[in-house]
């Protein structure tokens, strides 16, 4: 079939589980997956089917990649950092060792990496670091400066292994209560860190809140934002069109779908007011 | 054991295979094609189109029900100037059957879609959508009443002229889906698609709102099946020389079959190919070892099996 | 954190909680009684009885199906005399809050229904099943027209007399729910009972006949979940006075509370209690628990309250 | 609650799995249910919830009791025997030592034992020969003579086990294919052991074509059936209707429950044609 474009590197597979611990209220679990880690870039997901065939829950669950590695002892493997939050999450933090889960991937677009080195600066909220430190790597090797910014509510929940750290020139915390940290939201510490740092270009990924204000700053400092962004999706391969973010238009309003334009948007295209869409409808 | 004859035909139009995708769930089909040979297939139904470009309901979109799913895409699209020029060409120049389903907001619309799909080489029928819940009002939804069912079907069938195959697309959403049915098919239809969504509401008990952002939306998946066979049944009893593109659940050979036997020509596979994007060619497999293994050597024979004595 | 004003009204009755069982899913409540005291409920709703012994519809009456299953009892029962000398006597005796269904085939045997009691002691309210899909013929549907709903709610009002709320019970199956709705709430009734089953069929692939001997069934369970919470969302915003029980598909207290959320003033258990003895017990706790944990002092601030603003 | 009887001995548990094992074509699986093992009789069944919460599944699936011990090195213990047919079946199957399942139990009638000592004969098709070994225990205890009689369609599918035979006088098989013992259906070897054995008192639980068949014998020879039905149930405790099995009453046909006044059942009151039933409704 001639020119098709789409899911370019994306498969279907049965991914065996390798590995799966606790790291604070999270796990990072690694998946056999073979080639599928040649072709995954920081920022594509993979989409994983739930509970076996005779389950209620027929929609699959999208997971950014933690890391991938092309060549290791069990061949290619993807790792993911998941938070156990319903049904779906938690049953894939409960797989052993061994088991099998049906895996698609990996899909959707990824970080774009600046040709030139430049002074970057990765936010990250929540689970939202997991593709962060990936990237943080390349930007490394790129001779990038890589300046890492990670906020939670709470000291517990941000995810920041010791590993992810040796790509970055720094790393800052930032925590809603103060147990770690700059006490505050993430965004109340960024101006003064992009000043420090000099940042040319920004990555964020983290809740829809999160991600707004940030583009908000790179607005102000007019400087380029990609962010990672996520809405409710039904089938992460581009057909549905339930996971759209509405972008800047001639028209108005044009509603991109994330999974296959995404989720890796710029920032400063994405109309961030639900209010500012709702009156082009 | 005779190979089978696996073919299938929609008023004048023929069918390799009775496995087509369910419009909406398949978008224009590229998305699909890295997941397996589009030609595989009976053929692709394309996502509704309307006359201009739409944007769509707001997000959230979807939300997921036992067995089932929730949709407010609110028929986002191209508009139809956009999708013969993109969308189409794609399709024909890769040698994939075409459905194409078109959606408006007046009869006119209707009209003018029909017109527009008249000259356009290389599509096997037209899918008239008259039944998406997700518009602003339900009075839209022409598939609730036989006058203005007829009246979209009656522009659709003025302005296509030629052999194009028109369907028309019926909502379970109503009292009595045998009257809607008879009023199109003496409108003129060569065939009837059953059955869209079912409309439905999901209320998020954190937020205590509805989860979707136009709070109702259509409901799909495995749920919503036995409906579906209820409605081809009643359907293909009373119309039985009527083709019907089934769907609604369909996500295994075991349950095409099912439709079949409920009096199904074709069946269209939507939601599963959300599960797995590969859902449509595995079911044309499946439907086809299952058909061969009850004896049958024509495809066509199994249709409306189930009404038939043993 | 205040104790919770569990209690809720339908009409110019009070229960001390809203969770109910679903009639012809608990049958007339002692086989229930096993597994938990039948007073820690809201209220037991009877199975529908008619004027006659009836012995319903041969079997197979049931088909499992994803997340639901389908039911073809039709109407199964010992007729309102031997259910008013022995299954009556026992709710009361042990001062269970009785509501009793009532089904006709006729306008003028719903009459006779409400005649028989008007005299009884002990029962609460009296919930008019218009809407069974399991009977003979769809015509018989009385929730599928407004006229002949009207026409059954006359004769039960004309006949019942006092003081006994009225509940009529409704079909999902039809185009405009609200129609119905208004329709019966005009004719006097004083609740509303949202939803009934939806017509559904399952075909047997290995005998490639339809599943049950009475072909159609009625489908419950989890799967039609969304479509109750719409018409109960629908039917609340039209009549924001008239209280209704809800009921589809709730099999823990997180659904009870979407019912309540989109209107409902009590909540009806049925298929929940065939996984599950206790279910409704159980439902109940979650329910409370669920209510109090989001700050709620009076469950009644929690009826409808998706319409609201938070 | 006054004067409640109906699932009289009925309760709810968390059953644990103590052992299951392949037994030829069937799994024969034991679980941990304390107490309730001592009110179960033979012919009473149990309700078993089928692959937790998320599940699409949500009807319990009834199996009869093979055995129940009161007092074991773990309490009380119920046995069953599966056959791994469909959906529901097949996980159970696959549960394994420790894994806990929700039962319901125990629940319906079970047969009726003679006063006096009699000749009984039990007849079993299939996995319906499970819940006829304990009745030999507790019939060859009250000094009556076991006559069993097994049929399948092919040897592998007698379910018969060692231990089992231990409590009747005669055993024999009947095969459709003639794998084992008589060639033929199991009713066509009937006649002739009744008489040979002077059989008073039939029991009988499998099919329900073989089940009609030997109710039309026992009628023949003027001899009491019992016998353990089956119907598709969707509550296994009374409240849904959907179990019922015809039988003769002054109005012509009278639907009664299964899951309460069954499975146990009169042979001769029991409508066995549905061509009778239909004429009547
Ligand atoms: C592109 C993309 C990448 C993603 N990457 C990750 C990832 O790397 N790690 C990860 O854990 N999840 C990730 N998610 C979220 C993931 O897909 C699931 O939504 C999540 O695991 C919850 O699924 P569930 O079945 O457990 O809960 P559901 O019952 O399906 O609940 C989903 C709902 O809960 C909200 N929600 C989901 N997670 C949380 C949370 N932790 N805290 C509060 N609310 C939440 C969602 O917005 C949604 O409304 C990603 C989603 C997308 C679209
Ligand atoms: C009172 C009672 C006692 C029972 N006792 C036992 C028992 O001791 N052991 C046991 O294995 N099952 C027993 N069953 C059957 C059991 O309840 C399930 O129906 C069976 O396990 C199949 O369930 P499933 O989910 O695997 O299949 P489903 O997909 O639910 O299929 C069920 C259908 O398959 C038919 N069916 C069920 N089993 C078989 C089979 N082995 N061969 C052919 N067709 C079949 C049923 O009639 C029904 O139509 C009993 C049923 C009842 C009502
Ligand atoms: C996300 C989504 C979008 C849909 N969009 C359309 C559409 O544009 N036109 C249409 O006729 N049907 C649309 N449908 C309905 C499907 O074509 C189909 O009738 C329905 O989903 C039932 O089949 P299923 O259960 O296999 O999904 C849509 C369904 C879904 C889930
Ligand atoms: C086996 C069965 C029997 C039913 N019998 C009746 C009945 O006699 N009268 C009635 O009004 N509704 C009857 N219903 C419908 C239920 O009361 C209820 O409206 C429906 O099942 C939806 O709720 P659920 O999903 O919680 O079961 C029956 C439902 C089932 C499953
Ligand atoms: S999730 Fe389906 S189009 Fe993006
Ligand atoms: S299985 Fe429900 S009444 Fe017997």
């Amino acid at each position: 079939m001639s020119t098709q474009k789409i899911n370019k590197s994306a498969m279907q597979m049965q991914a065996e589980v390798i590995s799966n611990k606790k790291a604070g209220p999270y796990n990072h679990i690694v998946f056999a997956v073979g080639e599928m880690a040649a072709n995954s870039r920081p920022g594509n997901f993979v989409a994983i089917s739930i509970d076996g065939e005779a389950s209620s829950l027929i929609l699959r669950r999208a997971f950014a990649i933690y890391r991938a590695t092309d060549k290791g002892v069990m061949g290619g493997s993807i790792e993911l950092v998941i938070a156990p939050y319903g049904q779906g999450s938690k049953w894939l933090c409960s797989r052993n060792v061994g088991d099998f889960v049906d895996l698609v991937g990996p899909l959707g677009t990824s970080f774009g990496i600046p040709t030139t080195n430049a002074n970057t600066m990765l936010i990250g909220g929540g689970y939202g670091s997991a593709p962060l430190f990936a990237l943080a790597e390349v930007l490394k090797n790129r001779g990038c400066r890589v300046d890492m910014v990670l906020g939670a509510s709470t000291a517990s929940k941000i995810y920041a292994p010791l590993e992810g750290k040796r790509s970055v020139s720094s790393l800052t915390l930032t925590t809603d209560d103060g147990s770690a940290g700059i006490h505050g939201q993430i965004s109340e510490a960024i101006p003064r860190l992009i000043r420090e740092f000099g940042t040319e270009v920004i990555y964020s990924c983290g809740p829809m809140g999160m991600l707004a204000a940030v583009a908000k700053i790179a607005d102000e400092f007019d400087i380029s934002h990609q962010c990672a962004v996520e809405e409710a999706m039904a089938c992460g391969i581009g057909v549905c069109m339930t996971c759209v973010v509405p972008i800047k238009d001639p028209s108005g309003v044009k509603m991109v779908r994330i999974c296959i334009d995404g989720p890796v948007m710029d920032g400063s295209q994405i109309i961030w007011d639900k209010k500012d869409v709702l009156d082009h409808l | 054991m005779s190979a089978l004859d696996f073919s299938t035909k929609i008023g004048s139009k023929r069918f390799n295979n009775p496995i087509f995708t369910a419009s909406g769930c398949a978008s224009s089909g590229q998305e699909l094609a890295q997941f397996f040979p589009l030609t595989e297939l009976g053929a692709i139904v394309t996502k509704s189109i309307m006359t201009k470009p739409r944007t769509g309901r707001p997000t959230p979109r979807m939300a997921e029900t036992p067995s089932g799913m929730l949709n407010s895409i609110g028929l986002q699209g191209p508009g139809i100037d956009a999708f013969l020029e993109k969308d189409i060409p794609w399709l024909v120049e890769n040698k994939v059957k075409v459905i194409v389903s078109i959606a408006g907001e007046t009869v006119d619309e209707y009209g003018v879609l029909a017109r527009r799909l008249r000259a356009v080489a290389g599509i096997s029928a037209v899918e008239v959508n008259i039944s998406c819940p997700n518009v602003e009002n339900r009075g839209q939804v022409f598939a609730c009443h036989p006058d203005s069912a007829v009246a979209v079907i009656e522009a659709v069938r003025r302005n296509i002229g030629g052999e194009l195959p028109i369907v028309a697309k019926l909502s379970p959403d109503v009292t009595d889906i045998v009257a809607i049915a008879s009023s199109v098919v003496n409108a003129g239809v060569d065939g009837l698609a059953l059955i869209n969504t079912l409309l439905g509401m999901v209320i998020d008990t954190n937020t205590m709102k509805p989860k979707l952002a136009g709070k109702t939306g259509g409901l799909s998946g495995p749920a919503i099946r036995p409906v579906a066979v209820r409605a081809i049944y009643q359907v293909h009893q009373a119309l039985p020389n009527i083709p019907i593109i089934g769907m609604g659940g369909v996500s295994n050979g075991r349950d095409a079959l099912e439709l079949v036997l409920a009096g199904a020509s074709a069946v269209s596979i939507g939601t599963a190919s959300f599960s797995n994007p590969t859902a449509a060619l595995f079911i044309k497999n499946e439907l086809s070892a299952l058909l061969t293994g009850k004896g049958f050597n024509d495809f066509r024979d199994a249709i409306g099996f189930a009404h038939r004595g043993v």
